[in-house]
């Protein structure tokens, strides 16, 4: 009987073992003690000379993401937007400090402990230097202070929650890129009451942080003299149908809706207001500023509905940066390119700009400074002009600023969307 | 107590397995003393939630593999578990030790409380049913935030986790939470164990087998069934306690019905009525993860898809071929072993046992995982030949049946315990 | 100690009486047979002594209890054990399980009077059991210790000696109408409910059987009654025979006035 | 009330897709009592193969071939891997079923790329039909109205035609439906094909509506096999009325609870529990069978 217990345990390390293809301290050149390996008793971060995750051929960043299960492949794009742009520096740029970028992507499965795993495999296994792109909200709120409590740059969180970017002294390392849901809620509450004063308001949101944070920003930009919300109606993304909610949010007598969704609900809204012969002002959110939109809804249901971006359309070919965003997706990509990917280039241009300075002193709070002082009031390549970027020790909010967008449709009958208005700063919100 | 001596045998084993997991998994040199580590922080946050899934797999396999109900709805109970323990250290300043009773009283009146309508239900009936409380929970803590906290989720750290006093000096975070989670594991290994062997555990089986015959035995079989359920939702509990002390934040989407799935599988896989089985189940499932490490996918977009839709296939294989799951193969295995010659089987057993010591010692002395692999490969080039016919006609049993099926010509579906149990004793006749 | 009584017991089954006003009674000591023809209503009158079925009228007394108002559960514990046509053995434990499971009611509570103490009881006792087997208290197993000595014995009075440790589904139908046999007795009932314990059995064995049914009868000192159409097994062992047709008692004596009684000469070779 | 009525109509409308599907489940319940949870991967799987073919064909060829195609792959799943678990206990079936969920969901990852694509080149338009205050699109009535026509076709084929009665007697008792000469291998395969066929069916309706991809039919599944139990597995006409009265009641519980602690957000929590309540009331489901077991 033991003696096949013995047998089980064999069978176990042959499973740990062939799985495991863990790497000696002595593979990085550095002698310094791994981050990972700090006690955390010791919650000072302390961080000197050349620091884990750089070698001196290579910068090794990292990032927890869902790519597998469910909920996965729907965000491979951005991904494969910043891994594309890493690719092409590296070939063409030569790289960054004359070393190569290499970008380690773990899975996460879309859940907080996956990315707890992930993380701690990213920093043990990969040494990474920084933490890049960490994409969920529920995900990354897991391994946010760790992170933090061990002195790594966690930059451009892929999620619009509130919290990240809310108390930087908190969390000095963590720095937020896409814009807060929470403030873009307050954006479009103000230009409602300023612009369809005395209509009532329906909301429409996906039943999580993302639609929670839209809803508050909401109540709190809407004026409430001018307007009025007269129904909040939420969907789980599962929904099959959301029908039964429009049905709700037309009889309530709404004029003006906000849809906090992602793509396939907000096609649904849209569509299935049309079927009700319904046709409110609909403003979304700025994840679907993209022109999948059109074929998700027809461009003439899409007419006239808003929403916020400030980085450069995909379809602007004639613009030279799109054009060679279009040039890296094709070499370097394995996907075409996109708004997501666009936004992938965004967040790849921004490391290697922070990288860059940090040149003269590759540590992780020498990339940290760099990025509190080198983005002061930054024009990149990607945001449209005026678009600025701006950073420092108590203001780690990525992109503040952004541009209304409205659906329209082009000669030959494809759908676009048409910059308007005047750049709203979301700092002042 | 007298110990009957397979009893013995088997708590040595499973002395082994702890000592294994607690030496072996998360470090290669017992003392944390600033030695290297070979089995770093991934390792030993892998091995913590192995124990997690773990304790869930051993609640599930009372409920569903000794008493026979289904349960699709775990995730609900872990929930329930996870949540209070979090409520009570996050918002009431509880220490952990402290949270682990109200984490499991609560969630084993949640699992009474569905007990008692599940009685009327079985098969697929019951797991919908069940799989209702998954689909539900959710949305339940996001709704109710005033005690949840929403969708914001509950993020626990702080000074209620931590390892006391010296002990803090020796372990990191990490692995105190490691221990802890290994220490509940082996814990609540024993207790399902007594609970199975015991007069409980034996009310468990006879009802699964047959209710009308359990209840002339004098077996209230409603009442057990809900104790099934309560029990089973104790461990799931604790289990959410121990996730919670692990990855330090909870969240509604923390566990989805797609988790309360793969629970099943896990068990299923393990072996159903099964201690070890659970516990393989459970290890083995998390170490899919790694499939994606040593497999040379690139980084295609979908490159990460890769991995799950081969487990996907070693699913149906493992179910096919192995119909009592992993641990009903190391009976199999066991069963031939005992109709060996002793020379042969100590060969056979010898072998390997030989080429785990020869790879401790390798990778003791030189270091690095190749030593563990050099010795292994010795291991199993030593017991090859000797595993090879069983090998062989297990594979080829498997192989048999898909043939047989494929050709259309086997014959009528057999109730498959007493098909294998013939199966044993024709092994026996030999 | 007044043996089981049972009084103008009916059941249908959505039309067809199953059971239309049978009495019976069994004393202490007995040994009494149910014959009569297939869905006489033999199994049924069974099911309703041990509440698998509830009777749609009458009554059934064992002892000072009225089993009509009892749990299937319950009726182990007024000392009644039974066994199955069809074997209803726990198929994948092994025999001495199946005894160690047979002599659950051993340590159960004693039945206490009265829904409220019933259930009260009943839930604390099953708190503590539950608590006792996890940690396994002295109770629990010197319980055990107890119940594997009885389930030995009655092993090795029944010649079970050679199967013991093999799984109940893997025996023959023969052996394991016997394990049932013992399943029942290591429960110490007063009284066994024996469901066709011959089916499947050869000539010889028959013979067997007789004996094996007198001796538990005479050992361990219980009632037995007996459902069975092999009258070869039937007539040498019984005190009383009791025939059932269509639900209905035709006729009830010693094994002679039985087998002379007109009614039961029509009901098995008439048509 | 005219809210009311367009609430219901809704729940009818969502209610017929859950429908659909779980008719595909009741099939391969009927004639192998397990619950196959690879049921809309498969679907999922074909109406992408659909789509894939949309650019070369017209949409009713394509419609029509692709339902021989899914009777094909269903075929072929029930001969390669459930076959070999044919006997086994259910539970290890239902494993295999999650095994080829796996499978799918992630060879269409990776074939066509987890971006949501619009199903492009879909005949039944948006054109809306008005009664009174009710709004029906096209698309609704052509949901419904393969709903019926489905379960009309499995009814009659179970009840009148010698395949079906032959394919209800291998699943009640295969051993004595081959001692009675039913090739029960045949039904069992056969079985399959044709839940394949419907499944694709269902997902050829619901791409349109949720967008084409990868974990489109995840929720259809559950929300399917939610009202397949409902209605009582063994029973076609309980799969479409159990699919209704989950959209129906989830369309009024988001709409009439109250806001403050039920609500949309609840919708789904409320239904689930109306359904386990129903279940204890009627154990096997609302038009299910009760099974009696003797001793």
């Amino acid at each position: 009987m033991w003696l096949s217990l013995i047998g089980i345990a064999a069978l176990l390390l042959v499973l740990v073992v062939a799985c495991g293809d863990d790497e000696e301290g002595e593979e990085t050149p550095t002698g310094t003690p791994a981050a990972a390996e700090t006690p955390t008793g010791d919650k000072t971060p302390t961080v000197a000379g050349p620091d884990e995750g750089i070698t001196d051929t290579e910068i090794i960043l990292g990032a927890h993401f869902a790519l597998s299960g469910t909920m996965g492949a729907a965000y491979a794009p951005v991904l494969d937007g910043v891994r594309s742009y890493f690719k092409y520096v590296n070939a063409e740029e030569g790289g960054v400090c004359g070393r190569e970028i290499v970008y380690k992507v773990e899975d996460d499965q879309y859940l907080p402990s996956g990315a707890v795993e992930a993380v701690a495999k990213l920093l043990e296994r990969d040494h990474i230097f920084a933490m890049i792109a960490g994409l969920g909200t529920a995900a990354h709120a897991a391994v946010w202070d760790d992170l933090n409590e061990k002195g790594i740059p966690d930059l451009w969180i892929m999620s619009g929650a509130h919290m990240w970017a809310a108390d930087p002294e908190a969390h000095p390392w963590s720095v937020a890129i896409l814009p807060d849901y929470y403030v873009e809620g307050t954006i479009i509450g103000k230009y409602i009451s300023e612009n369809y004063a005395g209509k009532k308001v329906g909301f429409f949101g996906q039943n999580d942080e993302f639609g929670e944070d839209e809803l508050a920003g909401l109540k709190n930009g809407l004026d409430p003299e001018k307007n009025e919300i007269v129904s909040e109606q939420t969907y789980e993304p599962t929904d099959v149908s959301v029908r039964s909610q429009v049905i709700n949010l037309k009889n309530s007598g709404a004029e003006v809706v906000h849809g906090a969704c992602i793509p396939p609900g907000c096609a649904q809204l849209i569509k299935e207001s049309d079927r009700l012969g319904w046709h409110p002002q609909f403003f979304i959110g700025y994840v679907n500023a993209d022109a999948m939109m059109f074929d998700y809804a027809s461009p003439e249901l899409m007419e006239g509905v808003i929403t916020l971006q400030g980085n450069k359309m995909a379809d602007w070919t004639d613009d030279p940066v799109i054009a060679e965003h279009h040039r890296i997706m094709d070499e370097y990509g394995n996907m075409p390119a996109g708004n997501f990917t666009v936004e992938g280039q965004l967040v790849g241009e921004l490391t290697v700009e922070a990288l860059r300075a940090t040149c003269d002193n590759l540590t992780r709070q020498g990339l940290m400074d760099a990025v509190h002082t080198i983005f002061d009031d930054y024009q990149g390549d990607i945001g449209i002009p005026g678009i600025l970027i701006d950073l420092s020790e108590d203001d780690h909010y990525g992109v503040e600023q952004m541009k209304l967008l409205i659906a329209g449709i082009d000669e030959n009958g494809k759908g676009t969307w048409e910059y308007f208005g005047d750049i709203i700063n979301f700092r002042e919100q | 107590m007298r110990l009957s001596s397979p009893l013995l045998l088997r708590i040595l084993g499973f002395a082994f397995l702890a000592f294994f997991l607690i030496y072996w998994l998360p470090f290669s040199h017992a003392l944390p003393d600033g030695l290297p580590m070979r089995f770093g922080t991934y390792r030993t946050i892998q091995a913590s939630i192995a124990c997690v899934w773990v304790l869930v797999a051993l609640g599930l396999n009372i409920l569903t593999g000794y008493n026979g109900q289904i349960s699709l709805g775990h995730t609900a109970f872990v929930a329930t578990g996870g949540y209070t323990a979090a409520i009570l250290m996050a918002d009431h300043g509880w220490p952990f030790w402290a949270v682990l009773i109200p984490a499991a009283v609560v969630s084993g009146a949640l699992g009474l409380a569905v007990g008692i309508p599940a009685l009327r239900l079985s098969g697929p009936y019951l797991a919908m049913a069940t799989m209702a409380l998954a689909l539900a929970a959710p949305q339940v803590l996001k709704k109710y935030d005033g005690l949840t906290h929403g969708t914001q989720g509950i993020s626990v750290r702080g000074d209620w986790s931590t390892a006391p006093g010296f002990i803090g000096d020796m372990v990191t975070q990490d692995q105190w939470s490691y221990f802890v989670a290994l220490f509940l594991a082996v814990v609540m290994t024993l207790i399902a164990w007594n609970v199975i062997r015991g007069r409980v555990g034996r009310a468990f089986v006879a009802i699964r087998d047959s209710e009308v015959a359990a209840a002339s035995m004098g077996i209230n079989v409603p009442r057990y069934k809900t104790i099934a359920f309560a029990i089973s939702a104790i461990f799931a509990g604790i289990a959410g306690a121990a996730y919670v002390q692990i990855v330090g934040y909870i969240a509604p989407e923390s566990f989805n019905v797609l988790r309360s799935i793969n629970f099943l599988t896990t068990i299923v896989v393990g072996g159903l009525a099964s201690i070890l089985g659970s516990i393989l189940g459970a290890i083995s499932f998390k170490m899919v993860d790694d499939i994606s490490d040593f497999l040379p996918l690139g980084e295609g977009p979908m490159a990460e898809q890769v991995p799950w839709a081969l487990y996907g296939g070693l699913l149906i294989v493992v179910v096919t071929i192995m119909p009592y799951g992993m641990a009903g193969a190391i009976r199999r295995f066991q069963m031939w072993l005992a109709f060996r010659k002793p020379s042969e089987r100590r060969v056979a057993l010898g072998g390997p046992a030989l080429g785990i010591v020869a790879a401790i010692a390798v990778s003791e002395l030189a270091g690095g995982s190749l030593g563990i692999i050099v010795g292994l490969v010795v291991a199993l080039a030593i017991t090859y030949s000797l595993w090879l016919p069983a090998l062989v006609r297990g594979a080829t049993r498997g192989y048999g049946r898909w043939v047989g099926a494929l050709r259309g010509s086997r014959g009528p579906p057999g109730f498959v315990t007493s098909e294998d149990a013939s199966d044993e004793r024709s092994d026996a006749e030999r | 100690m007044t043996g089981l009584e049972i009084r103008e017991l009916t059941r249908s089954f959505g039309g067809i009486i199953a059971l239309d006003d049978v009495s019976l009674d069994v004393h202490p000591g007995e040994i009494v047979s149910l014959i009569g023809p297939n869905g006489a209503g033999k199994t049924t009158l069974f099911n309703c002594i041990s509440r698998i079925y509830d009777p749609d009228r009458g009554s059934i007394r064992f002892d000072d209890y009225d089993l009509v108002k009892m749990g299937p559960d319950d009726v182990v514990n007024t000392g009644i054990a039974r066994t199955f046509q069809n074997v209803e053995l726990f198929k994948t434990m092994t025999v001495i399980q199946n005894l160690l499971v047979g002599q659950h009611s051993r340590f159960s509570p004693p039945l206490r009077k009265g829904l409220f103490w019933r259930h009260a009881n009943a839930a604390i006792h099953a708190f503590r059991e539950v608590f006792a087997c996890a940690a396994r208290l002295p109770t629990s197993w010197r319980e055990e210790r107890l119940a594997r000595d009885t389930a030995e014995e009655v092993v090795k009075f029944l010649g079970l000696e050679q199967v013991k440790n093999i799984p109940a589904g893997a025996l023959s139908f023969g052996i394991q109408k016997n394990v049932e046999l013992a399943r029942a007795l290591v429960a110490r009932p007063r009284m066994i409910l024996l469901d066709e314990p011959a089916s499947g059995l050869s000539h010889e064995e028959l013979g067997h059987l007789g004996e094996v049914i007198k001796s538990v009868r005479d050992e361990f000192r219980v009632t037995i009654l007996v459902v069975e159409h092999h009258m070869e097994l039937v007539m040498p062992i019984s005190d009383r025979i009791c025939v059932l047709n269509f639900g209905r008692k035709i006729a009830e004596g010693t094994p002679a006035e039985v087998q002379s009684n007109p009614a039961v000469i029509e009901a098995y070779l008439g048509e | 009330m005219d809210e009311l009525l367009q609430q219901v109509a809704a729940g009818l409308a969502t209610g017929s897709i859950y429908g659909l599907l779980a008719l595909a489940l009741v099939l391969i319940y009927r004639s192998t009592t397990v619950i196959n949870f690879a049921q809309g991967e498969m679907a999922m799987f074909t109406t992408f193969v659909a789509w894939t073919m949309l650019h070369w064909g017209t949409y009713w060829l394509v419609f029509i071939l692709i339902l021989l195609m899914a009777g094909g792959l269903g075929a072929l799943i029930e001969r390669v891997v459930i076959r070999p678990v044919e006997g086994a206990p259910t539970l290890n079936v239902i494993i295999v079923t999650l095994g080829l969920f796996a499978i799918f969901s992630n060879v269409a990852t990776i074939v066509w790329g987890g971006q949501p694509q619009a199903f492009s080149h879909y005949p039944i338009n948006d054109e809306t039909v008005k009664l009174g205050a009710v709004v029906l699109s096209v698309h609704d009535l052509a949901i419904m109205l393969f709903a019926a026509l489905i379960m009309i076709g499995l009814y009659v084929f179970f009840q009148y035609t010698p395949l079906g009665l032959a394919m209800r007697a291998t699943a009640q008792n295969a051993t004595a439906s081959r001692l009675m000469g039913i090739r029960v291998g045949r039904m069992l395969t056969l079985g399959w094909a044709l839940s394949a066929s419907v499944g694709a069916v269902a997902g050829m309706f619901v791409a349109p509506i949720v967008l084409l991809q990868p974990p489109m039919m995840l929720a259809v599944l559950l929300y399917a096999f939610a009202a397949a139990v409902l209605g009582g597995l063994d029973s076609p006409f309980g799969a479409v009325v159990g699919g209704l009265i989950i959209g129906v009641t989830e369309s009024l519980v988001g709409t009439y609870t109250p806001k403050e602690w039920l609500g949309p957000e609840m919708a789904l929590t409320v239904t689930v529990f109306i359904i386990i309540l129903v279940l204890v009331i009627r154990p096997t489901g609302i038009f299910g069978k009760r099974v009696l077991r003797r001793v």
